[in-house]
């Protein structure tokens, strides 16, 4: 492999701050007006009611829930890859990671709007908060949705501190080189990084404890966004093993949800010397990983709602195969659980395109999964009178479309103001490229430290 | 692998590390636009406040024009006419009422003295077309509470035998001292509950009958077990209706029988009292 | 009726406070300065709201606090006491009252949703004449004078078509076709079984003896829906409550198509449409074997009936013979038991001869005296239901044709949109050459008047009624204004005062009345000798007759002596041709059923019973045909498609009804179900064009005896036109829809246990 | 309820019966031989509780508003057509099953636990109470009531009621805007009038049996359904749950199998406050 050049990166990264293909522009059109019309449709609903939107009795719960666990599932891939794999050190993750950071602040800030749209009454909104009042009313801390509010807000705001914080330096970098109104911008942002041995240091150890703390904030999440279902007694979201099943899908979709972004970075901002076929093998060998996870656990739950043999339970497992729901269900089934098997083939897993459609497929089947999963128990519950099957209206659909829309801008805006690539950790790469064989530089960062004391005792 | 030689530092090396790591914090801040951050933050908070509805007042009548301006100074206060004998709905009904136009002629007719004042003019003219005043509500509840004039009275007024311009003055002011009617309290659920959360001991059903005391807390039985070390919680200032503070109470709890206690434990907050 | 009495609890009196209103409330107007605000919001309103005082209210009448009214129930003649509740000068709720003797305190949905009626944002609130070919609102100076230039003289031309009519509103009736010195004053309701009261009166001499359910231990009913339909429902339910008590009853019903009665049948026969009278006859047959039985009719008779052929009329009425051999042996077992005829086998093509029949069991199994009770008489005749059928409908109709009556007024009754098309009653109604409508709402028939006067719901007038089928003999309901009228004072009049002033002009012996009011108590009062009872005066200073207002008036319902009778029953041996087998172009029978609900249509503008599901078929908002399984699966139907109905009448002058199909096992396979109630082309934005009413369809197939329409024996063809449409069910489920099995899916919802057991194990409570 | 109050009361406030100290617990007890499906609670309902009329193309897209419905089935609950009988027949020869559905008043109510700003809760004399100004709509208790009893303002149903029905409306309880979840409350606006009534009469702890009467209950034609005051000894409701060995706290009742009492889906351990009793038919016949 032909090596990065070292004295390359910053012009590279800095490059795609200015000059993105056409294509971006076409892109962040597309989606604004998707956004606009999505807002008109908001506003239409807000005005006339939730009816407008054609859930009904017993579909309380639709289309608006399964986006909501999406988005929150997609936003698990980019801690899991800056987070986890900083811990256990994968060298190759450092050109991809602040993309998948950046898209995991987007995802979870879209995944956040879908409870507020879904609320029947917009304007109490702020009641969900525990904020004290005269009237001595508190939320109802039994109920899952408020764990889900402190969950998210936790992980939205941890999640764009360990961004911002991974950012410091590059930020620095970008203040350096930039002009006109990014200059403040960068400078703010920078907080005066000057790049010295201490400030590295202290960088450091707030970039791991960030990341330590954060990934098991991340299990949690989603394990609360699982417990949505699995603490209500709705046949077939009453399930023990949700939580983790949550967790594997959500890892799923997000790392699907990278190679989409991969493949679109790569070519929109011209990064086809940093995002190289070698990474995408390492993307796709660990998606392919995460999918036979899910795929064990998709089918334990199937083999436990069997054996339980709970009626009700029983009842909808079987509808969802073949009731009305059945085409998503086996929708769900072969893009989620046989379409990943094309990435046991190295040819596959190294042509860029054929990810790219791979991982749409991917993606597509855990969006259905989602739906499966909210609606389906809803259609034939423990009444029989109420049976009934709804699919999601024009409204729900058009607001779906808007979410990806409002994603997508959110995070090409993102990638063109600040640097998607991670100039210095990349640069780190480099280095440790060149110096093979050699210990890892934390090891030596005690001796580094010493050194350093020793100087600034010095100058003091 | 990274943590592992930090076991063997020394604790100057802690300190210097911790300094180290404010300082180095801190110089970032100091570099960086700290200002145009916290500026960043108030703002939002600033949005957020003004989000939060203050709606407490937003009903307030006192600067509207009512279609004659009826002095209560005058039949409360000079002629200390009983406010129950307008309001008569008061003690069996849940709104007390506004009195029906015959009520207000019945004495009129007799007292040609102010029969040329303009508002009287004015009130024989509605009399005369039989029309219903068209009076502005000064006390409007949301619709979706519940409140009976009937109960309170009835508790206060026929049971504890209080003067009847002290028990309306608890919640109307000091109608006597008023020219036109307006509103001197919130009448916020807050403001109920600074009254009504004295009472929680028991619930609804269990509601305490404290025998002689208002703002007695929590006796379910008719003793009232308060009496003697705070003589004064029951003194009620129609203007300023006192509410105890919660150490008080607390303390107050603590003097109770377990048997009462047990009573105690739970009164959550019924909603389905008011709100339905 | 002592257990009913029983759940009465006294207690609850003491929150109601019955009272009379004196004068029509002073001024009541919306107001009394409590919750003057209609809408409860949720939400916290920013707005300044006004209190209006009264300005000078009753004693009574206390803003916040309700008060309760008793009035008499208008929606069907059965006559049910209410309680009306009042507040803040508005009628929130009907309640059944407890004195009533007919229902006890409760009331059907019907009742309940009285209200909606009285409400009605269609009500019409100005007279109305027609110009230059419309209809036009005009004042009421231009009303009185138009309807006392055409009634105000005597004309025995004039027809008088009303509905059910009771009380004091038919006396006033009576008197101005006496004045006028016209004959024509008939009744038309469809929902009255006329057909089966003529049968009664030729077998117990009473037209409406006393059923008592409640006594019987197995009742045998053919058709007749007591439950729903039959006369008074809210009455027959609560005797039926008394006869499901342990040691219980036993009901079965036969008849072609479920209705609610049926539903709650321990056993449901489908019969063949029409044939309800051989099944009878058949039983009859097999109690004539016995002498215990014989000995109650006549020697050749009985002689006759052992002629029958049981396996024959087995095969006539399509049930087992064994079945048949089953209900003899139980009737034979369980004494007393009570045979019921109605609607369906009363309406088939034998109408009369299938009731005689029916009937002709109760002489023989000797229930005469024991559930099928004598009345009593009533003082005052002239103040009972006058009821009719279509029979007097469509005399009337033909006179109209032959031009031998040129004013008709119309109150209470709708025949426009009863009447079958065949009847062209449209046509026979525009050859009169006045017509007038006394009428709340616009419908078919008042739309087509040239007169239209809007009287006042009967929450807002005084009035009296007698029921259709007392439950007491000699109990005369009486209705007080509850609330100030709706729209008003000068929108809507009084029935009875502008009838009054009517009267005035023809006959001056009622000068001395000022108002209907004041007729009203004076004429209750010169009653006075032949009430049961005469209150006390209670209060000081009150006179015996405020007294005796006061009383009758909180009451809501007067009791007069009445003189007991005696039945005197005779068998009649009903002559039943074997009717002409199914088969030709037209091979089903179509049953128009009606439901407790919608009724015959006339309350198809009310949204409330709109949107409660039909009992069985849980279809709203709509019309639906119902079609058994097996013809459905020949026909290759399926739930919600579109049908083509159409019968011999109709393609005559080439109609047909289109409307959606409901398959369902309780009807029999030659049968179609259409239910009344729908297909009104007028009458408000809530019934105009939904449905099709099963009427128009209907041939011209008259009963041989009474000469009423036989509604129930109609041939139709149908047709599959269009696939699976959408129809709206309580469940809404599609699920539940495209089987329409509704199955309990293995959840024990609803779960049955034997008779015996029941038995065994309950007691009284 | 106060957090530092929730807090405090930890352990009690988890006890299985929370209120046992309480003098009232309303319950209900529908005999469904006595039930003859005609629907006459189904429209006292929408008089009394201001339900909405949503039309016909509303109650199609399943948003009608009938806190009470009346449900029926053609069979028995294993499926065969009647009662003492295998094969299936022509015609539903038994009649039909009618069950009155409506809030179970649950004592381990699903949908309370999960309301996030606890809008439905569980009153001390055993109401779920569903508290409409508090409602912010998430309508996550829907999902969870077993019963699907409970009904989403979809709409703002009321701004198309025409002049005058809106004066029929009843001013003792609010009409509910759009996002709001609403379900039978057992007529808590009569409840509360007849608590008020027997504190009038001078004895606020008993509201004597009788007294208090659901809209439903009130016109039944039949009089199948009683509801009453389960702690009350000699309530008509306490004494047909005891004559038919229906016993609260538990999920499964120990009785003999012709004894009628039963709550439906008791075994999910939702402690309904309604008892059904089964309907009866005659075998020999």
């Amino acid at each position: 492999m032909k090596d990065i050049e070292w004295s390359r990166i910053n012009k590279d990264v800095l490059e795609s701050l200015q000059s993105p293909r056409p294509l971006f522009w076409v892109v962040i059109a597309i989606c604004v007006l998707v956004v606009l019309v999505g807002v008109g449709a908001e506003k239409y609903q807000y005005d006339n009611g939730l009816g407008v939107a054609l859930m009904n009795r017993p579909h309380y719960w639709q289309l608006y829930i399964s986006n909501f666990v999406f988005w929150i599932g997609m936003s698990h891939s980019g801690t899991l890859l800056s987070a986890i794999l900083l811990l256990t050190k994968a060298d190759w993750r450092k050109p991809i990671y602040r993309f998948a950071e950046a898209m995991t602040l987007f995802s979870i800030l879209t995944a956040a709007l879908f409870p507020i749209i879904h609320l029947g009454r917009i304007w109490d909104l702020y009641w969900v908060m525990p904020y004290p009042n005269e009237r001595t009313i508190w939320p109802n801390f039994r109920s899952p949705l408020l764990w889900d509010a402190a969950a998210i807000t936790t992980y939205a705001t941890s999640s764009a501190l360990f961004l911002y914080v991974g950012m410091i330096p590059d930020m620095a970098i970008c203040r350096d080189n930039a002009t006109g109104w990014r200059k403040p911008l960068y400078t703010a942002l920078s907080l005066g990084w000057m790049g010295r041995a201490r400030e590295w240091m202290a960088f450091r150890k707030t970039y791991v404890i960030v990341a330590c703390f954060l990934v098991p904030l991340a299990v949690s999440v989603h394990s609360i966004v699982a417990s949505d279902f699995a603490m209500s007694i709705v046949p077939d979201w009453h399930i023990t093993s949700f939580p983790p099943y949550f967790v594997a899908g959500a890892l799923y979709s997000g790392c699907a949800a990278i190679i989409t972004l991969f493949v679109m970075l790569r070519y929109l901002f011209r990064f086809e010397a940093y995002m190289t076929e070698e990474i995408m093998e390492k993307i796709a060998k660990l998606t392919f990983a995460i999918a036979l996870v899910w795929n064990f656990l998709n089918l334990g739950e199937y083999v436990s709602i069997w054996y339980s043999n709970d009626m009700f339970e029983k009842e909808v497992l079987i509808q969802k195969f073949i009731g009305p729901y059945a085409p998503v269900v086996w929708g769900m089934l072969i893009c989620a659980m046989i379409a990943p098997f094309a990435m046991a083939f190295q040819k596959v897993r190294r042509s860029m395109w054929g990810m790219f459609w791979l991982s749409i497929v991917l993606q597509l089947g855990m969006w259905l999964e989602r739906f499966q999963i909210v609606s389906p128990p809803l259609a034939s519950n423990h009444e029989p009178w109420t049976w009934s099957v709804v699919w999601p209206g024009t409204i729900q659909l058009t607001i779906t479309a808007a979410s990806f829309a409002w994603f997508t801008m959110l995070f090409l805006l993102f990638c063109k103001v600040f640097p998607s690539i991670s100039m210095y950790e990349v640069k780190e790469m480099a280095f440790h490229r060149r110096r093979e064989g050699l210990h890892d530089e934390v090891e030596n960062i005690h001796d580094i430290q010493e050194e350093i004391i020793k100087t600034e005792r010095g100058l003091t | 692998m990274l943590f592992k030689k930090n076991r063997q530092r020394g604790p100057m090396a802690e300190s210097v590390a911790e300094w180290d790591m404010k300082k180095g914090f801190l110089h970032m801040c100091q570099r960086a636009g700290t200002p145009w951050l916290f500026g960043l933050v108030a703002l939002t908070l600033l949005l957020a406040g003004a989000v939060l509805p203050v709606t407490a007042w937003a009903d307030d009548v006192s600067t509207a024009q009512q279609p004659i301006e009826f002095p209560h100074s005058r039949h409360a206060g000079k002629y200390k006419i009983n406010c129950m004998y307008c309001h008569t709905f008061a003690r069996r009904s849940k709104v007390a009422g506004i009195p029906p136009v015959s009520k207000c002629i019945g004495c009129h007719l007799h007292l040609p003295s102010v029969r040329n004042k303009p508002r009287i003019k004015k009130l024989f003219s509605y009399w005369e077309q039989k029309k219903p005043i068209p009076w502005l509500k000064v006390h409007d509840m949301p619709d979706f509470v519940y409140f009976t004039h009937k109960r309170h009275i009835q508790r206060f007024i026929f049971q504890d035998g209080r003067p009847t311009q002290q028990v309306c003055g608890m919640c109307h002011g000091d109608v006597k001292t008023f020219s036109v009617g307006r509103k001197v309290r919130a009448m916020t659920m807050g403001w109920c509950l600074s009254c009504h959360k004295q009472f929680q001991g028991v619930s609804d059903i269990g509601h305490p009958k404290p025998a002689k005391r208002w703002m007695i807390p929590v006796a379910p039985t008719d003793q009232a077990v308060m009496d003697v070390d705070f003589p004064q919680l029951a003194v009620m200032d129609p203007e300023h209706p006192k509410s105890i503070p919660n150490s008080v109470i607390e303390k107050l709890n603590r003097r109770l029988p377990d048997s009462v206690k047990a009573k105690i434990v739970h009164a959550p907050h019924d909603c389905w009292k008011c709100h339905f | 009726m002592s257990e009913n009495e029983k759940n009465s609890n006294p207690s609850r009196r003491t929150f109601l406070k019955a009272m009379g209103l004196g004068s029509a409330g002073g001024a009541l107007v919306l107001s009394g300065c409590g919750d003057t605000d209609l809408i409860n919001e949720v939400d916290l309103e920013v707005r300044k709201e006004h209190v209006l005082p009264n300005v000078d209210p009753q004693d009574f009448v206390v803003p916040g606090n309700e008060i309760y009214y008793a009035s008499i129930c208008q929606q069907c003649p059965a006559g049910c006491g209410t309680h009306a509740r009042v507040r803040e000068g508005r009628v929130l709720k009907l309640e059944g009252n407890p004195q009533s003797a007919i229902n006890v305190g409760r009331l059907c949905p019907m009742g309940q949703a009285g209200l909606h009626g009285h409400y009605n944002p269609d009500r019409l609130h100005k007279p109305m004449a027609r110009k230059n070919g419309k209809l036009v609102e005009v004042s009421w100076d231009d009303a009185n004078k138009a309807l006392t230039k055409h009634l105000g003289t005597p004309n025995k031309k004039l027809a008088w078509i009303g509905g059910v009519e009771s009380g004091h509103d038919a006396v006033l009736i009576r008197e101005y076709m006496d004045a006028i010195g016209s004959k024509n004053w008939v009744n038309f309701d469809p929902m009255v079984p006329e057909v089966g009261l003529s049968a009664q009166e030729k077998v117990y001499g009473e037209r409406l003896p006393i059923f008592d359910l409640a006594k019987a231990d197995l009742i045998v009913s053919f058709g007749a829906d007591f439950l729903g339909t039959w006369m008074s429902p809210v009455h027959f339910a609560s005797q039926y409550a008394e006869f499901r008590k342990p040691s219980r009853g036993t009901l079965v019903q036969i008849e072609s198509k479920m209705t609610l009665t049926g539903s709650n049948a321990d056993r449901w026969i489908a019969i063949r449409p029409g044939t309800e009278g051989h099944l009878a006859l058949a039983i009859a047959s097999l109690l004539a074997s016995d002498p215990h039985y014989a000995a109650r009719i006549p020697n050749e008779m009985s002689k006759a009936l052992k002629q029958i052929n049981i396996a024959e009329f087995a095969n006539i009425t399509d049930v087992p013979e064994a079945q048949i051999r089953k209900i003899h042996h139980h009737l034979t077992t369980r004494t007393p038991s009570l045979v019921l005829s109605g609607w369906s086998a009363e309406n088939g093509e034998q109408g009369e001869q299938a009731a005689l029949a029916a009937h002709l069991l109760n002489v023989m199994l000797g229930n005469v005296g024991k559930t099928v009770l004598p009345r009593a008489q009533m003082p005052f005749p002239d103040l009972g239901a006058r009821s009719g059928g279509w029979a007097k409908l469509s005399r009337v109709i033909q006179d109209l044709h032959r031009g031998k009556i040129d004013t008709v007024v119309v109150h209470g009754t709708n025949p426009l949109y009863h009447a079958p098309a065949f009847m062209e009653a449209k046509k026979a109604f525009a050859k009169a050459g006045f017509r007038v409508a006394f009428s709340m709402f616009p419908d078919e028939t008042t739309l087509a008047c040239d007169l239209v006067i809007p009287i006042h719901s009967s929450l807002e007038e005084w009035g009296s009624s007698y029921p259709l089928y007392p439950a007491k003999d000699g109990v005369l309901g009486l209705r007080q204004p509850t609330m100030y009228p709706v729209f008003g004072k000068d929108s809507t009049k009084a029935f009875g005062e502008v009838m009054l002033t009517l009267i005035k002009g023809v006959n001056p012996s009622f000068k001395h009345w000022g108002d209907y009011h004041a007729y009203l108590i004076d004429a209750l009062s010169s009653m006075k000798g032949k009430m049961a009872t005469m209150p006390k005066p209670q209060v000081d200073g009150e006179t015996d007759q405020e007294a005796l207002v006061q009383t009758m008036l909180s009451d809501g319902q007067v009791q007069f002596k009445t003189t007991a009778n005696t039945l005197r029953a005779s068998a009649i041996l009903p002559k039943l041709r074997v009717p002409t087998s199914p088969g030709g172009k037209y091979p089903y029978t179509l049953i128009p059923s009606p439901r407790l609900g919608l009724w015959d249509g006339r309350h198809a503008n009310l949204p409330w019973l709109q949107e409660l599901p039909d009992q069985l078929s849980a279809v709203v908002w709509d019309s639906w045909l119902e079609i058994h399984p097996k013809t459905a699966a020949k026909l290759g139907i399926k739930t919600g498609d579109k049908i083509k109905v159409s019968s011999e009448a109709g393609d005559i002058i080439a109609k047909s009804l289109i409307v959606d199909a409901v398959v369902i096992a309780s009807i029999h396979p030659e049968a179609i179900a259409i239910p009344l109630g729908q297909g009104h082309t007028e009458y408000g934005r809530y019934a105009k064009g939904i449905g099709v009413n099963p009427f128009e369809l209907l041939n011209p197939t008259y009963d041989d005896d009474t000469g009423e329409l036989s509604v129930a024996a109609t041939r139709i063809q149908i047709e599959k036109i269009a696939d699976y449409g959408k129809i709206t069910t309580l469940a809404t489920g599609d699920l539940v829809q495209e089987s329409h099995t509704f199955h309990q899916a293995g959840r024990k919802l609803v779960k049955t246990i034997s008779a015996e057991d029941f038995n065994r194990t309950e007691k009284e409570v | 309820m106060g957090l530092r109050r929730m807090l405090e009361n930890w352990s009690d406030l988890r006890k299985r019966d929370y209120y046992e100290n309480e003098p009232y617990m309303w319950g209900m007890a529908i005999d469904l031989d006595k039930c003859t499906g005609c629907g006459a609670c189904v429209t006292a309902c929408y008089v009394e509780n201001n339900l909405p009329v949503v039309g016909k193309e509303k109650f199609a897209s399943g948003y009608a508003m009938h806190w009470m419905r009346i449900e029926h089935y053609w069979t028995e609950p294993d499926d065969s057509p009647e009662i003492g009988q295998k094969e299936p027949s022509d015609h539903p020869e038994r009649g039909a099953h009618f069950i009155p559905m409506m809030c179970q008043q649950c004592n381990h109510a699903p949908c309370e636990p999960v309301c996030p700003v606890a809008a439905t809760y569980h009153t001390p004399d055993g109401l779920n109470a569903q508290v409409y100004n508090r409602c912010v709509g998430s309508r996550y208790c829907g999902n969870n009531c077993p019963f699907k009893v409970r009904y989403f303002n979809f709409f703002d149903f009321w701004k198309d009621l025409p002049e005058p029905l809106e004066q029929q409306l009843n001013p003792d309880l609010s009409v509910r805007s759009k996002g709001i979840m609403e379900k039978c409350t057992f007529c808590v606006q009569r409840i509360r009038a007849g608590k008020d009534h027997a504190e009038d009469e001078g004895h606020p702890h008993s509201v004597e049996d009788g007294t208090i009467v659901t809209a439903c209950q009130q016109t039944c034609p039949t009089q199948a359904i009683v509801f009453g005051n389960l702690k009350d000894k000699s309530s008509r409701v306490h004494q047909l749950w005891a004559d038919h060995q229906v016993k609260l706290n538990r999920h499964e009742q120990d009785k003999p199998e012709d004894v009628r009492g039963y709550r439906v889906f008791e075994e999910l351990n939702v402690e309904p406050s309604v008892m059904y009793m089964d309907r009866v038919r005659d075998t020999e016949i």
